[in-house]
């Protein structure tokens, strides 16, 4: 426990680092509206933990690893005890790394590796990890053994860490899996579509990013997969929600969140705050919120003591957006409940509406190292 | 079989989409003897401007699209002439710099791009028809693939008429080679030049229409995806030679489907294997003419 | 005394596509001879010098320089085993100057010419001979000039002196004459009679006809890819073929 | 064709001033072309002569009065100078080595009638070779080339730069007659540096030196003063002129 | 003769060598530069962007021997930075006996390297240099993309895939890691600067480095005079290549990782675009360009995101928000309006309107 209860103690520096611009900029705008509403709410609106003033600097990573190095390098020598944020696993990677060696806490933001999880003492995360997506897909096919599951995804360490995570979850529960990987910069799926229909899985899971996820539908429904079998991918953000096209009603989706999707009193005081300020609740305002809550907690506990601060998150359990969150001591994996979701048509479009909350237990990912 | 058929029918409809950045790409490197790199860009703003248009007026119908494309053709036309005109005409016969001034417009044009639309890829709609598949002996094969190949045969033929039956493919050939001796003989070779560089836009243009209709999206970098490839297949068919970028664009995106689905997914590693060889083996390229 | 002669082309065919360019061309050049070759434009003389120097392999025959079969061997090898050449249209470096370019060719004459370990210098062996050779041009004064901003008469003999500065022992000149003005021709005429003089064999390629006939020891005619004839000059210009193939009455 | 006026001269030149890359490589040289007959630009290599025809091209940057038949042309573009009539026979013959001998010629005709006949006859080398590729042709086929691209028009006057350099002397005899008959038609403004061919075509001289105009008068009155010939074409000098 | 030594190049030299002493005691300065630097020298986040800089400066000046001196345009050059960064970081992974103490692993991982760099640089060079022109542009860039795309998938998980692989800081000095030590890591890329100039003025004043200019100018002449081109482009290609990967065992250190970004054809791009706007025709040229670059790539970024910006009206907004757009328009700028770069500046000031180009200083000298 820390003793910070000094009025007239030193700020705490804490250096922010996210995408403002470069192709994440958007998920990083939804990680730093949820931050602000996360930090309002955590300090009743005063910015300050127990009299102690936050010194909260943003920077932009670009989605470039080398200038994010170079910003966090800025904060640390400038007296920086405490890191959050990126959507960028490569970034995170580096930013944990250089908590390592500097000896400050790291937050990560939105990114999803699982590496992440377990690299090292310093470093926590506010979002969710590829296993927990991993294992709510699994849950659309009740009992897996015995059951076939193709999983189809970009053959990036995304796609491939997807792939593991299904072996994983699902093959150590008797699913016998198979991947299909599609290089990530093919731009024709046709043919792939088809191999997947010639598999007669019993489920297909997709894991797909960027900007290919359009065509990739079309060429699943032109060539019949969704006849073939039940198919369920991740639900991203806002704007994805009108890429499926026609698809739209035939997936079922794994979601770590969209507005609406908790129903808890603290999602409304976020929705509330986000909406002050202009926002919508999206994908990537949890990760923000919760990365606000753990900060003011650290600081709360530790004061501007890097170790103080890390006994003080280590086996947390609070209260968040999604629901009851728990920090895990032996790895910091942060274990929360996941949703499984469809998309239904609106007068607006596609919207999603929720089918079932999964049990944060249910998708906790082992402990890693 | 059906997956042989369907490899080398989607593999001719990624081919068209090629040629169609390529053959702009290659009639402005026969006439600039530079490899263009705002041609991406071109591109980029073409299928932006298309869609904006398109959508306003009719979006996801034919109309829409014919609309889409015309103003496409329009924009991609009269972007490259200001190119050509504002830019490249001052840097006349200094050839690395012409390249090198692309290469700043289409890292300036990327960003401006992104600055207008955002970084986020933008979902078109099309006429139901496109989306939907023919059967061809067995194969499901999606109809989009079959406009690619008729426009891209339709540019082909165009602009090889173009230059065989009008007197601009010879003040081209020339004006490359020497341009002073070509004013020397009494012809206005920068008109030309414009000429060719508005047709090479205007089929870009057309390219990024047909782009967002394959990707079924616009987005800032549409352009810089496909222009790598259109370089490739350029170099490959030999440069300049528009014949060889069509039979190169075939061949290098039939090879890619079908090593991007046997082989793992090395279907780049694979063309850039093939560009390497065809380079070693035959410097000019399959159809390139001597130095 | 060598028992082999400078040069030798033993039935020397070349086609290229369908066209016959040089047919079953023999020739043999001894030690020191002056050979001036003539033929009308599109003989195949330019195309001869490019077989003897590398630029094209022959598709039939073979060619000896001194004696060892070159035909296989790539141009830099022919000129480093001392065979010199000059172009029909002159070709300098133009981004260097003068003397850059003569050193350029007394370096390689010394072997190890693109060592990194070695840096030029001002006192330095190939520096000196470089000056010598455009001392011997009369293009001493142009040393510093940069090679773009030479007149035509200029660029041929800043050429020959890099041709001296090679220490060629054959020495190929395709028309070092075209476009040297009448006053000049004396002058350069006498450098090139400077360059046989040192015992170099020299094949030369014009077609100012006084300068050939003034220098030569022999002559080559050359019509249509054929070898015609090679004889003394006075033989070569009675012969009635070469008076009305070439000469016409001009001459 | 509405000639000019006898006496008015179809090309004058006043005060030029030319450079290439910042040097200046023609002084002040004025000098007229009369209306017919071959006028001789001579001088020793590097005066100058080549550098004068382009400028008066406008292939090189210059300044200066230049009429052609009255008109300013000085302000011209050089493709429309070129339209009023005036071909160029450059100094290095600059066929378009990737195009055929044909492609070469096509491009070359202006007219709507152009003389393809009379430069089948001037050239019959030429026509067996129509389809090669110009920059495969011997360096005297080349030359051919590029003085048929001039002769496929008719023109109203002709510049031509050392068409006979690296010609065979039969050929050289042929290029005078064919400037002879060319000459009859429209006159000629030739470099040259063959003499014997100066005097067998031209009728004036204009001698250059350093990029000054230094004689003008007749072919004869130059030719046939030794004294003249050496100073002004040059004796034998190593500092030769830069 | 104006390559051999003068007083003038005396008076260079002990210029360059002030100048080298000036860098090199900026961290110990407090110099505070608003709008150029993020803060005063001696802070680290400071030191590391100028670290940063003066990598790239001599990355930049390896890509002028290869495109300013001998005319090779490579689009692969950043596969060799790339393989200095990567080689560096996974051989100091996969090597490492315990009983080995560090520093002496740190060494062999960078004399491993060395090798790779050179091994690969050979082979790459000795294929692409058959062809030449756009053709060498190509193959250079197909090796590049190759080696782009095989860094990304990750074979064996040996490159971390798009992750990047992150510094294994077991055997590395401990001077060279941690915030607290970035004026260590500035001292290095330092260092790697004047190491990569030294050898670049050498390779430049030796008979190679004249041979490789000629080769620009007229190959078939080079030939002719006895001189196979292929293999002084070789040796230059090699040379230029291996000091790019050594400046990319610098980036390794500096960033503590290594990216796939410095892998792509763009990075080559952006490397030509340094050179450019710095001048490709002076060795300084170059290394201006990568310090001029860095510096405005990170002021735009934060001038992109400043309340000023996000005042203006969206015509204006938008396209000043996009730090590569002003950074593309800029560069366009300078090919038309100062087509000898930055390096070209002092001249063109000098002679100030005039079209005549100033004389060669030095005489003759016989
Ligand atoms: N690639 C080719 N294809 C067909 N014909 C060719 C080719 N290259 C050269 N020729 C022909 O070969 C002949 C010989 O040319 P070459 O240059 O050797 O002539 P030359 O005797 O040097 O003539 P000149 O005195 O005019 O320079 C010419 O008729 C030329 O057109
Ligand atoms: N590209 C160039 N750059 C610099 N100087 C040049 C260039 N071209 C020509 N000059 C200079 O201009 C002067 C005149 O050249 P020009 O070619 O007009 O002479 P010329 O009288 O035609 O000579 P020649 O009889 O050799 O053809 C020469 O001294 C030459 O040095
Ligand atoms: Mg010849
Ligand atoms: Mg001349």
């Amino acid at each position: 426990g820390g003793d910070a209860d000094g009025a007239d103690a030193a700020p705490v520096a804490i250096g922010m680092i996210t995408s403002q611009t470069g192709p994440l900029a958007a998920y990083g705008e939804a990680y730093t509206a949820g931050f602000e509403a996360g930090l309002d709410y955590a300090t009743d609106g005063t910015g300050e933990v127990d009299g102690q003033e936050l010194d909260i600097t943003w920077e932009d990573d670009q989605g470039n690893p080398d200038t994010a190095v170079a910003k966090a390098k800025d904060l640390i020598g400038q007296g920086t005890k405490v890191l959050a944020g990126t959507v960028v696993s490569g970034i995170a990677t580096s930013l944990a790394e250089q908590a390592e060696q500097n000896e400050i806490l790291y937050i990560s933001g939105p990114a999803a590796a699982d590496a992440i999880t377990g690299v090292n003492g310093y470093t926590f995360r506010s979002g969710r990890q590829t296993y927990q997506d991993v294992a709510t897909a699994g849950t659309f096919i009740g009992d897996p053994d015995g059951k076939k599951v193709v999983v189809f995804a970009q053959d990036t360490a995304f796609g491939q860490g997807n792939l593991a995570g299904v072996e994983a979850v699902l093959g150590g529960q008797g699913a016998e899996v198979q991947g299909v990987l599609v290089a990530e910069d093919a731009t024709e799926f046709t043919p792939f579509a088809q191999q997947l229909v010639d598999a007669q899985p019993d489920l297909i899971f997709v894991a797909w990013a960027g900007a290919s996820s359009g065509a990739m539908w079309t060429a699943l429904q032109q060539q019949g997969v969704f006849d073939a079998a039940p198919v369920v991918t991740g639900l991203g953000d806002v704007a994805t929600y009108q890429a499926y096209g026609d698809a739209s009603a035939d997936i079922s989706f794994l979601n770590h969140y969209f507005g609406g999707a908790a129903g808890t009193d603290i999602e409304e005081e976020m929705i509330t705050r986000l909406e002050e300020a202009g926002a919508v609740p999206d994908l990537f305002s949890v990760d923000g919120f919760v990365a606000a809550q753990m900060i003011v907690q650290a600081v709360r506990e530790g004061g501007d003591d890097v170790d103080a601060m890390i006994d003080a998150l280590e086996g947390w359990t609070f209260e968040s957006v999604k629901g009851e969150i728990t920090v895990r001591a032996e790895d910091h994996a942060l274990i929360q409940p996941m949703y499984q979701v469809k998309l239904v048509e609106g007068a607006d479009g596609w919207a999603p509406e929720l089918i079932e909350t999964v049990d944060a237990e249910t998708v906790a990912p082992p402990v890693a190292g | 079989m059906d997956t042989l058929i369907l490899l080398v029918v989607t593999g001719l409809g990624l081919g068209a989409l090629y040629f169609l950045v390529a053959s702009g790409l290659s009639l402005i490197y026969g006439l600039m003897g530079v490899l263009n790199f705002a041609h991406g860009a071109f591109l980029t703003i073409a299928a932006f401007l298309g869609w904006e248009a398109g959508r306003r007026i009719s979006d996801g119908t034919w109309t829409g699209l014919a609309i889409s494309a015309l103003v496409g053709i329009l924009v991609g036309a009269t972007v490259a002439v200001l190119t050509e005109v504002l830019i490249i005409r001052r840097l006349y016969e200094r050839h690395i710099e012409q390249a090198l001034v692309t290469v700043g417009i289409s890292l300036a044009a990327v960003a401006l791009f992104e600055g207008i639309w955002g970084t986020d890829p933008i979902y078109t709609d099309r006429p139901a028809w496109l989306t939907q598949t023919t059967d061809l002996l067995g194969a499901r094969i999606p109809n989009d693939r079959f406009l690619l190949i008729a426009c891209a045969v339709l540019v082909l033929g165009g602009i090889v008429l173009f230059l065989k039956r009008t007197r601009y493919g010879l003040i081209i050939r020339a004006g490359v080679e020497n341009r002073h001796m070509v004013t020397a003989l009494g012809i206005d070779v920068r008109r030309s030049f414009t000429l060719v560089f508005a047709i090479g836009g205007a089929a870009a243009g057309l390219g990024g229409v047909l782009a967002s209709v394959y990707y079924g999206y616009v987005s800032a970098h549409l352009g810089s995806v496909l222009l790598i490839f259109a370089f490739i297949v350029t170099v490959i068919g030999g440069l300049g030679s528009l014949t060889g970028a069509a039979i190169a664009s075939v061949l290098v995106a039939v090879l890619q489907q079908f090593a991007n689905f046997y082989l793992g997914g090395t279907g780049d590693l694979v063309v850039v294997v093939l560009l390497a060889a065809v380079l070693l083996i035959r410097p000019r390229g399959l159809m390139g003419k001597a130095a | 005394m060598t028992d082999h002669s400078a040069l030798e082309l033993e039935h020397v065919t070349l086609r290229i596509g369908g066209a016959l360019l040089l047919k079953d061309v023999s020739l043999t050049v001894p030690e020191g001879e002056m050979l001036g070759v003539i033929g009308p434009n599109g003989a195949g003389k330019t195309t001869l010098f490019n077989i003897v120097s590398g630029v094209l392999r022959p598709t039939e025959g073979a060619v000896r320089l001194a004696g060892a079969d070159v035909t296989a061997q790539p141009v830099h090898r022919r000129a480093a085993a001392g065979l010199g050449r000059t172009f029909q249209t002159s070709s300098l470096f133009p981004a260097l100057d003068v003397l850059e370019n003569v050193r350029l060719a007394a370096q390689a004459r010394e072997g190890r010419a693109a060592s990194v370990f070695r840096t030029p210098r001002r006192t330095d062996a190939a520096t000196r001979r470089a000056l010598a050779a455009l001392e011997e041009v009369g293009m001493a004064q142009r040393a510093g000039a940069g090679a773009s901003g030479l007149s035509h008469g200029e660029k041929r003999k800043v050429e020959i002196a890099m041709l001296i500065a090679m220490e060629p022992r054959v020495i190929l000149l395709d028309e070092p004459m075209a476009g040297v003005g009448s006053a000049d021709v004396p002058a350069l005429t006498e450098v090139i009679r400077g360059l046989h003089r040192g015992g170099r064999t020299v094949l030369m390629v014009e077609h100012h006809m006084d300068v050939v006939l003034g220098l030569a020891d022999r002559v080559a005619v050359m019509h249509h890819g054929e070898l015609l004839a090679v004889d003394s000059p006075e033989a070569v210009m009675a012969n009635p073929t070469v008076q009305s193939a070439y000469l016409g009455t001009a001459a | 064709m509405s000639g000019p006026v006898a006496g008015e001269p179809i090309l004058s030149v006043r005060n030029l001033y030319g450079r290439i890359a910042g040097q200046q490589v023609v002084e002040d040289v004025s000098f007229d072309v009369p209306a017919t007959g071959v006028t001789a630009l001579l001088g020793r290599n590097g005066v100058g002569k080549t550098s004068t025809i382009k400028s008066i091209l406008g292939l090189i940057d210059r300044t200066g009065e230049v009429r052609l038949a009255g008109e300013r042309i000085d302000r011209m573009p050089t493709h429309r100078i070129v339209q009023r009539g005036v071909a160029y026979v450059p100094e290095d013959r600059e066929v378009f080595g990737s195009l055929t001998v044909a492609e070469n010629l096509r491009l070359a005709e202006r007219d709507r009638s152009p003389r393809r006949e009379l430069v089948a006859s001037l050239f019959p080398d030429l026509e067996a070779r129509r389809e090669q590729r110009a920059g495969t042709l011997s360096g005297g086929q080349q030359q051919m080339v590029s003085l048929a691209r001039a002769l496929v028009n008719e023109n109203r006057l002709l510049l031509v730069d050392e068409p006979t350099k690296g010609l065979a002397p039969r050929i050289v005899d042929e290029v005078a007659d064919a400037l002879a008959e060319a000459a009859r038609t429209a006159p000629i403004l030739l470099v040259e540096q063959n003499l014997l061919v100066v005097r067998r075509l031209a009728e004036r001289v204009v001698v250059l030196s350093s990029g000054r105009v230094v004689f003008t008068g007749s072919a004869e009155e130059l030719l046939d003063d030794h004294d003249r010939v050496q100073r002004f074409l040059g004796v034998h000098d190593e500092r030769e002129a830069a | 003769m104006n390559r051999l030594m003068t007083a003038k190049s005396l008076r260079l030299v002990i210029g360059g060598v002030l100048l080298v002493v000036a860098l090199a005691i900026l961290p110990l300065l407090a110099i505070d530069i608003p709008g150029v630097l993020p803060g005063p020298t001696y802070t680290p986040g400071t030191l590391q962007l100028l670290a940063f800089a003066l990598l790239i400066a001599a990355l930049a000046l390896t890509y002028r021997i290869m495109f300013g001196l001998a005319g090779l345009l490579s689009f692969g050059h950043a596969l060799f930075f790339a393989a200095g960064a990567y080689g560096l970081a996974m051989t100091l992974e996969a090597f490492g006996p315990a009983e080995w103490p560090s520093a002496l692993v740190f060494t062999v991982a960078i004399a491993a390297t060395l090798v790779l760099g050179f091994v690969l640089a050979a082979t790459v060079g000795a294929l692409a240099l058959r062809v030449t022109g756009i053709s060498f542009a190509m193959v250079t860039l197909a090796f590049a993309q190759a080696g782009s795309v095989l860094i990304r998938r990750n074979p064996g998980s040996a490159t971390g895939g798009d992750e990047g692989l992150a510094l294994d800081t077991a055997h590395v000095p401990p001077e060279f890691v941690g915030v607290v030590d970035t004026r260590n890591l500035y001292w290095l890329a330092l260092g790697i600067l004047v190491l990569v100039y030294l050898i670049v003025l050498w390779v430049e004043k030796s008979r190679a480095g004249h041979v490789a200019e000629a080769i620009r100018e007229n190959e078939l002449r080079v030939r002719v005079i006895g001189i196979r081109p292929y293999n002084v482009k070789l040796l230059v290609f090699i040379a230029a290549s291996v000091l790019a990967s050594v400046a990319g065992m610098g980036y390794l250190l500096l960033q503590s990782g290594a990216a796939p970004r410095i892998a792509t054809a763009d990075f080559t791009l952006t490397l030509l675009v340094i050179v450019v706007l710095g001048g490709a025709g002076a060795r300084w040229g170059a290394m201006v360009g990568g310090i001029v670059y860095t510096l405005l790539d990170q002021r735009l970024t934060a001038l992109a995101g400043s309340d000023a910006i996000a005042a203006l009206p969206d015509i204006l907004r938008v396209p000043l928000s996009e730090p590569l757009f002003i950074l593309g328009t800029l560069f366009v700028l300078v090919v038309l309006f100062l087509p000898g770069g930055i390096a070209g500046l002092p001249a063109r000031i000098a002679t100030g309107r005039k079209q005549h180009p100033v004389e060669p200083e030095e005489a003759v000298d016989a």
